[in-house]
């Protein structure tokens, strides 16, 4: 316990270090965009006293690692910009505010990402069953025409790129068939019909792409799981084929499996920006596409943070997990 | 989003070129693979042969082939004898003298990107597996943060910091390449780590081989076969990404003809011309099949282990 | 061939067994042709209360004619035959009754124990697996409780820990214990056992053979005994099948085979063994055991004073301390042994002395520089006085490079030959070792085991070395190739006139080609001295023990090594 | 019920119909109802919510008028055009049924001034007496040359005479703000409301409601009509996408018009269908869209160069690539159709496809044949990519090589209206902010003008052209006024710091339920103010 409990604790601290190593290119990165968000807010027509008086206001007149500085105790501490009734306060964790969109990075995140969790997520629980189960499957049919079928069906998935798979869908089940909406979202609070109903689609097109990864994957594990020695021993034992694979070969299979799984969730989770893009569905992604188009600085760097975030808290979720499945993988060992 | 699925180590597999190209020739599917991959890249080196037969380079206007609401005018986007994959919307350029110069710009940029990639990887997971102790703490956590970055925003970030005069490009290249290299390098890093318990390695050493002997002659050699394939496999990754910045309207600038922004611009076509959607994504899709049968059918060749694994 | 008349458990008769050539599934049908016949019309019965041992090198069909008993063939392979249990035949029986036999009436013990086990779930959970599959009226409780009384009846310590362990928390000997008891759980008719032993120390090993031994006699089994170790074969069989090349050359009862040999294969077989000289166990030390003999200065190629090799783990902390307080001489010329258990450092000491991990503490000196001290350039130099054979032939080349490259590769790194120098030189190593000098072009992969080993040697004595660290250099190799790599050896020495620290955990071996030995058991050095005193009269009670375990290939003198090892430790 | 044709035809909205939820679907990902912020035409997001002293009154095939919106009049004129009175109307309220007083348009204007605040329309900031130095109310007092001798009266006090004045008091920063209800963290979430909707909800990036003022009395307001009960801005909707809706109309689609310009593709589509080109409208010839040259760069400080370039523009690729003639019409002056006191002009006239070879043999006089290699910033979107593409292809024939650079929006303006000015050729468009050819001209051509966030993208800088700016801006007589604009407009071209490519011409799409959705003369955008829903 306390071995799992140091390790955890410096896998965290790890985790902070990253973290904080991603924030400070970031922001020397989106320093270097040829934007000047204050020019952008002065308005028309602009003269360089009013220029200067914002760049004041949004900080942006202080030196850049001062500026970084502010990001990070902002983080921490929460920020103001300005003073007296005017002043707006961003409070902790403050990932910086967006001046175009009037709000605080974060609470634009998370009116956001109820969206892109919605896709993903849905997404992932049907790429996982499809791509594992056709991979065991294929595996266990070796050299058949189904497994061949397969294989070709998921190598042609891991070749399509997922917008247009996306538009096709849209052309076939949303213009030509009329069955499902073509784009939007709705959220599941309001309407759990049509919020399954819009996410259809994109769940089909995301996971299509996926699952062909998973297909690969299982089937190439699922091929060597089964020629252990201990599978042996199991038939040896008399055990039925089905408890032969669906117990001893699975277990194992899975550990792979879903350490890219975590990985990839991770991934998607900080925006699928091509199939927000695809569907015109307002997540992340399309936060995120939208600060760059409009050098929206503090929202770039925001959600760079929090995608960063998520894909590392996913891989150490994903190490974690690993030594739950896995006992010979200690914690701390790995 | 560790490593491409279904990669593993082809660790010291003895092989020659002979058992490997027979291998591959009696794979069917690498056979159809190998026959895109050459296809797409002939195509791509021939282009301006290959447009001067046609008739048409991709630059050039036929407004003529237009009806007065800008659409192709004629049957399936106006193919026809002088245009036959018909001709773009707005500007009548020949469609397919841009899908053909479209495959200079995919495979340029899958192949050079995966260069970068590769050679980034493996000289960092070997350095890393090699060296271990802080050289390897270092450069892994290195790899966790690039692992960690967003790499779709930066690539697109990126395209707006540089200076207009640097290429575009070379710019792609690069940044596709950058972010592709901690796969391979968490790879190399793990097989390194494993070559250099190897007695052989050990022999080399006690022998008084300096570590530049070591890395270049004795490990290099036992990578080559995952590096080759790694690289294979990688190609069509970066081809998508190039084709991914392209559609998203932040690749290689236009007019230069690139499949993924035809295929974006072809998007809003979709009802009115669906040929201009149909050729540039049936070649991205052909290009990136190929390169994944080719793959594929390369890493079982080069794998013995894809033999014999029966019940 | 036998005229006993009890009726065979398990009767083989006739079993070919082919493999497709390409290892392409055969019944899919898509590539027909080309199959390759390993095993050749092979019979043998297995009678109640009886153990069979069937033996034979590498690769002559031992564990495939194992496997077609229980139709635990892979799905590349083809077979021929007939296989009856007390008379039903099972060719052709339905998978359900197939599965009633498997681990019901017949159970099985696989050679290496670590990845015959499910890595993810607990021995109890896998034994009693088994128990519930073939008793499906037994309860969870019930299972757990017969679980405990297996691990108990295979002699484990501590039944309730095993049972919860894990595989990988295990050592080998306790593995193997766990999978006998998980093959004898429903009370089998017949053991089918694929080297139980090979990957054991011989400690351990004797123990094993012990257990089986005993619930063979309890349980009236009938066991098939897979071995290429003759000392195995005297210790525990009462009948013996030699196996060659997919056929059967020799079976007879054991005492029969050992004592007249019939075919000229089992008879080489027999002389390539190594043998140790009869055991003298002194009821007390004659002298004190720590009369280490210091030789009076004499000229030393390589030395270890009070050293000590810890190994740090990933966490920075305690570490293992693989050699501790470690002092060994290896005289010019002269040859010593290293023998020991697994795990017991002899390879960290050879590592220590070519200076490839650092010593903790003390000294490690070779031709006289202290390597820790040493500059690099002084390290490189000392360095080409040295040559090394690793354990493992395939792993010791690179697979990349040819044989020529390999075995010049010490000298090329010298830089003070020409290529035709080095080829020349090349050709001379090759024909040192009784290589053809043709084989400088090939690749590791194209030469046999005993072939590869010999180029190992060739490398290690490529630049002349003062001393040559040869780390278990037949381990891994049949007796009879073993037989030719070690007079190799032997040769060279003579003629070379190199020290040699010889490193096994075979005690024969080592006595055929040392004359020092030094005996670690947990890091240190227990006893030293001349090998023909060490090994008769062993002074230490971990060399005894070690001596004793070790099984000969005679079943005479074996059964009283057997009785001397139960007094010992009792 | 006669129905919009696609040039825009005449139909006088019809009040009667009320009632009915309508859609507008933009690409917009945020709206903010805050005046200070806002540069919001006045016919409509902001219009729907926000009176001003003055409005538009945009009505098809008029020109457009500045009419009193709060204020009884346009204002009344003294001191020269230094002093600009209005008196406000009688029965005004906000939705809360609290008074509008001449007070809360004084605190609407001072806040404007504020950095909080930043990012509207500011043409009143430099005009106000002591507007160069006030910091807004927040930090800075009142601003003085606001005067609100009573709650009806408000007066303003310039530095120098402003003919437009009116115009200017039509921008949103001239809305009422009661500072008792001013939280500038909020207020563009939830402004006051003086029109005849409020905000009922907001969520960025996704939605903003509108519904009913009750306290907006129609008596007041004679350019408003009212008529759906309630309007939904759809945001970040794909331009393509929500077309298609549109064309498709079903569902609420029926309920629904587009915000944005109808993609090309959609153009054509719509012009195909019969059922849908009777729901296409398409604008009069508006803004300008033009290529400006960097006369700071290399080659192009050459006169001569930029006016053997103006032939080299293929005005009819470039047309097609908006979607063809249904897209714009040749321009050839800087005023745009439309402007009171336009005169027609072409100093460099050419075929529809460039004079290719003149354009060579005057750059050939230049000593620039063959060797001029231009970048070219522009938008990054299909239209301004399709359009950069015709123009390079073009001028590549006239031997002059062009390199793409493609920005998105904020990075373009940045690089535009920056300091920097490290670029050869912008692709733009302009669309005055009110209709005067002042609005035209001195915006892209006066030299106080360039960089520091303005819009003189060709960094053109001629004493003689802002002095003959200066005066035309003095006058208070608009024919006099008209005189001088369009002399400024010809010396300007001679100079031929841009190529005028286009007047563009806006479409479009609207469900088959809206009615009375038209475009002016001015602006080139749909009156949100008049659209109602058929019941
Ligand atoms: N799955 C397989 N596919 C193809 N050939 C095989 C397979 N398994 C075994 N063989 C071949 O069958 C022959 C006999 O192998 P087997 O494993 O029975 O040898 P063995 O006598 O048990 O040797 P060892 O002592 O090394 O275990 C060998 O030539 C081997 O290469
Ligand atoms: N690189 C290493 N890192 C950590 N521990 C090690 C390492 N190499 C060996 N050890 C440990 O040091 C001890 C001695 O190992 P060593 O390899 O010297 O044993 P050995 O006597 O050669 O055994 P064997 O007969 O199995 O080869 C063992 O406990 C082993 O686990
Ligand atoms: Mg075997
Ligand atoms: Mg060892
Ligand atoms: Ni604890």
């Amino acid at each position: 316990m306390m071995r799992t409990a140091r390790f955890i604790g410096g896998r965290l601290l790890g985790m902070i270090i990253v973290l904080l190593v991603i924030t400070f290119i970031s922001y020397a990165i989106f320093y270097l965009l040829p934007a000047n968000p204050a020019q952008l807010s002065c308005g028309r027509p602009c003269t360089p006293d009013r220029l200067a008086t914002a760049e004041t206001f949004m900080g942006y007149d202080q030196p850049w690692w001062q500026q970084f500085l502010n990001f990070v105790g902002g983080i921490i501490g929460g920020r103001t910009f300005g003073s007296g009734q005017a002043a707006i306060h961003c409070s902790a964790p403050c990932f910086g505010y967006s001046f175009r969109l009037n709000a605080p990075v974060t609470d634009l995140i998370w009116d956001r990402f109820p969206v892109t969790l919605s896709i993903t997520i849905g997404a992932a629980v049907l790429w996982l069953i499809i791509g594992v189960g056709t991979g065991v499957v294929s595996a266990l049919r070796r050299g058949t025409l189904l497994d061949r079928s397969l294989m070709t069906f998921s190598i042609a998935g891991v070749s399509a790129p997922s917008y247009l798979v996306g538009l096709l869908g849209i052309l076939l089940f949303g213009f030509t068939l009329n069955m499902v909406p073509i784009s939007g979202y709705v959220p599941l609070t309001e309407s759990p019909v049509d919020w399954l109903w819009h996410l259809i689609l994109p769940w089909l097109v995301l996971a299509f792409i996926n699952a062909a990864i998973y297909t690969r994957l299982t089937r190439g594990q699922m091929l060597e799981v089964m020629g252990e020695d201990y599978i042996r021993t199991a038939r040896a034992k008399g055990l039925s084929e089905a408890r032969t694979i669906g117990r001893h070969a699975l277990r194992n299979v899975l550990i792979p499996v879903i350490t890219v799984f975590g990985l990839d969730l991770g991934g998607l989770l900080g925006g699928a920006v091509i199939t927000e893009k695809v569907f015109s569905m307002q997540g992340l992604g399309a936060l995120l596409l939208d600060a760059v188009g409009n050098l929206d600085l503090q929202v770039l760097v925001g959600i760079t943070l929090f995608s960063a975030f998520l894909i590392i808290l996913a891989n150490f979720v994903v190490d974690i997990t690993y030594g739950l499945l896995d006992p010979r993988i200690k914690a701390g060992s790995s | 989003m560790a490593t491409p699925a279904g990669i593993e180590p082809v660790l010291e597999t003895p092989h020659n070129g002979r058992q490997v190209q027979r291998r591959l020739l009696h794979d069917p599917a690498a056979v159809i693979g190998g026959a895109l991959v050459i296809l797409f890249i002939l195509v791509a080196a021939l282009a301006p042969l290959i447009t001067r037969i046609s008739g048409h380079g991709p630059y050039e206007y036929d407004l003529g082939a237009l009806d007065e609401t800008t659409a192709p005018a004629g049957f399936g986007g106006g193919i026809s004898a002088r245009h036959w994959f018909g001709v773009e919307p707005l500007t009548g350029r020949d469609l397919f003298a841009v899908v053909v110069y479209g495959a200079r710009t995919s495979i340029l940029v899958g192949v050079a990107a995966t260069v970068v990639s590769v050679a980034l990887g493996v000289l960092i997971g070997i350095v890393a597996g090699y060296f271990g102790g802080w050289t390897d703490r270092i450069l892994s956590r290195t790899i966790d943060v690039v692992f960690g970055f967003p790499g779709l925003i930066f690539m697109i970030a990126l395209g707006a910091i540089a200076p207009p005069r640097f290429p575009k490009s070379l710019l792609i290249i690069l940044v596709i390449g950058f972010f592709g290299w901690p796969a391979i390098a968490r790879v190399v890093r793990g097989q390194t780590l494993a070559l250099k318990e190897r007695n052989y390695v050990v022999a080399s050493q006690a022998a008084g081989a300096g570590a530049f002997h070591i890395l270049f002659s004795q490990l290099l050699p036992n990578l080559a076969a995952t590096i080759i394939v790694f690289a294979t496999i990688s190609i069509p990754g970066k081809i998508g990404a190039e084709a991914a910045l392209s559609f998203l309207g932040v690749g290689v600038p236009p007019p230069t003809p690139a499949w993924g922004r035809s295929i974006g611009e072809a998007i809003s076509w979709v009802q009115t011309d669906p040929m201009f959607l149909v050729f540039p994504g049936a070649a991205l899709f052909l290009a990136t099949l190929g390169f994944n049968l080719f793959g594929d059918g390369l890493r079982d060749a080069l794998d013995p282990r894809s033999e014999s694994l029966g019940r | 061939m036998n005229t006993r008349v009890t009726t065979p458990v398990l009767a083989v008769d006739g079993v070919s067994i082919s493999f497709t050539a390409a290892g392409v599934p055969g019944n899919g049908g898509w590539r027909n042709g080309g199959w390759r016949e390993v095993v050749h019309g092979v019979s043998f019965d297995l009678l109640p209360g009886r153990v069979l041992a069937l033996v034979g090198e590498s690769g002559s069909g031992k564990s495939v004619t194992a496997m077609s008993t229980l139709g635990l063939l892979p799905a590349t392979a083809r077979f021929s035959g007939s296989i009856r249990l007390q008379g039903e035949e099972l060719v052709g029986a339905s998978t359900r009754r197939l599965r009633q036999v498997r681990g019901g009436q017949v159970g099985t013990i696989f050679q290496e124990p670590m990845n015959a086990l499910n890595p993810v779930f607990t021995i109890g959970n896998q034994i009693a697996e088994g128990l519930r599959e073939h008793q499906p009226a037994m309860s969870r409780q019930q299972a757990k409780q017969r679980v405990l009384e297996l691990l108990d009846s295979v002699e484990v310590r501590d039944p309730r820990r095993i049972a919860r362990a894990f595989p990988h928390e295990m050592s080998g000997g306790q593995l193997q214990r766990a999978m006998i008891a998980m093959a004898i759980g429903n009370n089998p008719l017949a053991l089918i056992a694929d080297e139980p032993t090979t990957a054991l120390d011989v400690t351990v090993q004797a123990g094993i053979l012990d257990l089986l031994r005993d619930l063979k006699d309890r349980l009236g089994m009938a066991m098939l005994l897979i071995t290429h170790d003759m000392g195995v074969v005297a210790d525990i069989a009462d009948d013996v099948a030699v196996m060659k090349d997919g056929t059967i050359v020799e079976a007879a009862a054991a005492g029969a085979v050992f004592a007249q040999p019939q075919s000229s294969y089992t008879r080489t077989l027999l002389d390539s063994v190594p043998r140790l000289a009869a055991l003298r166990l002194t009821e007390r030390p004659a002298t004190p055991p720590d009369s280490i003999p210091v030789p009076p200065e004499p000229a030393l190629a390589a030395q270890l004073v009070g050293a000590s090799v810890v190994y740090h783990g990933r966490d920075l902390g305690s570490g293992v301390r693989a050699v501790d307080d470690v002092t060994l001489s290896i005289p010019r010329g002269e040859s010593v042994g290293l023998v020991g258990e697994s795990g017991s450092g002899k390879s960290t000491v050879g590592r220590a002395l070519a200076g490839l991990v650092p010593v903790a503490s003390g000294h490690a000196l070779l031709d006289g520089v202290d390597l820790a001290r040493a500059s690099r350039s002084t390290l490189r130099r000392a360095r080409t006085r040295l040559g090394i054979v690793f354990q493992d032939p395939a792993s010791s080349l690179n697979p990349r490079h040819t044989i020529g490259r390999s075995v010049g590769e010490p000298l090329r790194l010298q830089g003070r030959h020409d290529s035709a120098q080095l080829r020349s030189r090349v050709r001379e190593l090759l024909e040192a070792v009784q290589l053809s000098a043709a084989l400088a072009g090939r690749y590791p992969h194209e030469l046999s085991g005993g072939q590869r080993q010999r180029v190992a040697i060739a490398r290690a004595i490529s630049t002349n070395p003062a001393l040559l660290i040869a780390d278990e250099p037949t381990s891994a190799l049949d007796v009879s190739v073993q037989a030719r790599v070690l007079d190799v050896l032997r040769d060279l020495q003579a003629g070379l006139g190199f020290a040699c620290l010889f490193i096994s955990h075979d005690l024969a071996v080592v006595g055929e080609v040392t004359n020092q030995i030094a005996v670690m058991h947990h890091g240190r050095i227990v006893e030293q001295g001349p090998t023909n005193t060490v090994l008769t009269m062993p002074q230490q009670p971990y060399t005894q023990r070690l001596l004793a375990a070790a099984p000969v290939p005679d079943p005479r003198e074996q059964s009283e090594r057997r009785h001397a090892r139960q007094l010992l430790s009792r | 019920n006669p129905e919009l044709g696609s040039k825009g035809a005449s139909q006088t909205p019809q009040s009667s119909q009320k009632g009915g939820t309508l859609n507008i679907l933009t690409a917009q990902t945020e709206i903010s109802f805050d005046p200070a912020k806002s540069q919001s035409l006045a016919i409509t997001s902001l219009g729907l919510v926000n009176r001003r002293l003055t409005t538009w009154d945009i009505s098809p095939d008029q020109p457009a008028k500045v009419v009193p919106d709060l204020a009884t009049d346009i204002g009344k004129a003294t001191d020269g055009g230094k002093t600009w009175t209005y008196t406000l109307k009688d029965g005004l309220k906000y939705d809360d049924g609290s008074p509008i007083t001449s007070a809360d348009i004084k605190y609407g204007l001072e806040r404007s001034f504020a950095a909080e605040l930043s990012g509207g329309l500011g043409y009143h900031k430099g005009l106000l007496v002591g507007g160069d130095k006030y910091k807004g109310p927040y930090s800075g007092g009142e601003l003085s040359s606001i005067e609100t001798p009573d709650d009806k009266t408000i007066v303003f006090k310039l530095n120098s005479p402003y003919g437009d004045w009116p115009w200017v008091a039509s921008t949103p920063a001239f809305t009422p703000v009661p500072k008792a209800k001013d939280d500038p963290n909020t207020y563009g979430e939830k402004p006051a409301a003086s029109g005849p909707y409020k905000v009922e909800s907001y969520q960025q990036g996704v939605a903003l409601n509108l519904t009913r003022n009750d306290s907006w009395d129609p008596k007041t307001d004679d350019v408003r009509t009212a008529g759906p009960d309630k309007i939904i801005f759809k945001l970040s909707q794909d331009p393509t996408v929500a077309a298609q809706a549109l064309i498709s109309d079903s569902g609420d689609a029926k309920n629904s018009f587009g915000a944005q310009f109808v993609p090309a593709a959609q153009l054509a589509q719509a012009q195909k269908d019969p059922n849908v080109k009777g729901r296409l409208v398409t604008s009069q010839p508006g803004a300008l869209s033009y290529l400006a040259f960097n006369t700071t760069r290399g080659a192009l400080k050459d006169v001569k160069v930029r006016q053997a370039l103006q032939y080299a523009a293929d005005r009819q690729a470039y047309k097609i690539a908006a979607g063809g003639s249904i897209s714009g019409e040749n321009a050839t002056t800087l005023i745009t159709p439309g402007i009171p006191g336009r005169q027609e002009y072409d100093l460099y006239p050419a075929p529809d496809s460039g004079d290719m070879a003149k354009a060579k043999k005057l750059l050939a006089a230049t000593g620039h044949a063959s060797d001029l290699k231009l970048t070219l910033v522009t938008s990054n979107d299909p239209i301004a990519l399709a359009q950069s593409q015709a123009l390079q292809q073009g001028f590549a024939k006239a031997g002059v090589k062009i390199t793409l650079q493609p920005l998105d929006s904020n990075a373009l303006s940045e690089k535009v209206t920056g300091n920097k000015g490290d670029y050869d050729l912008y692709l733009g468009s302009w669309q005055p902010d009110f209709p005067s050819p002042n609005g035209n001209i001195q915006p892209l051509f006066d030299s106080s003008q360039i960089g520091n966030g303005n819009y003189n993208t060709s960094r053109y800088s001629n004493p003689e052209v802002d002095k003959m700016i200066k005066q035309a801006i003095g006058e208070v007589d608009q024919d006099k006024a008209g005189q001088l604009w369009a002399e400024v407009d010809k010396k300007i071209m001679e100079d031929a710091p841009i190529i005028p490519l286009t007047y563009t011409k806006n479409s479009f799409l609207h469900g088959s339920n809206v009615q009375n959705f038209f475009i002016g003369a001015f602006p080139a955008y749909p009156n949100y103010l008049k659209v109602t829903l058929k019941q």
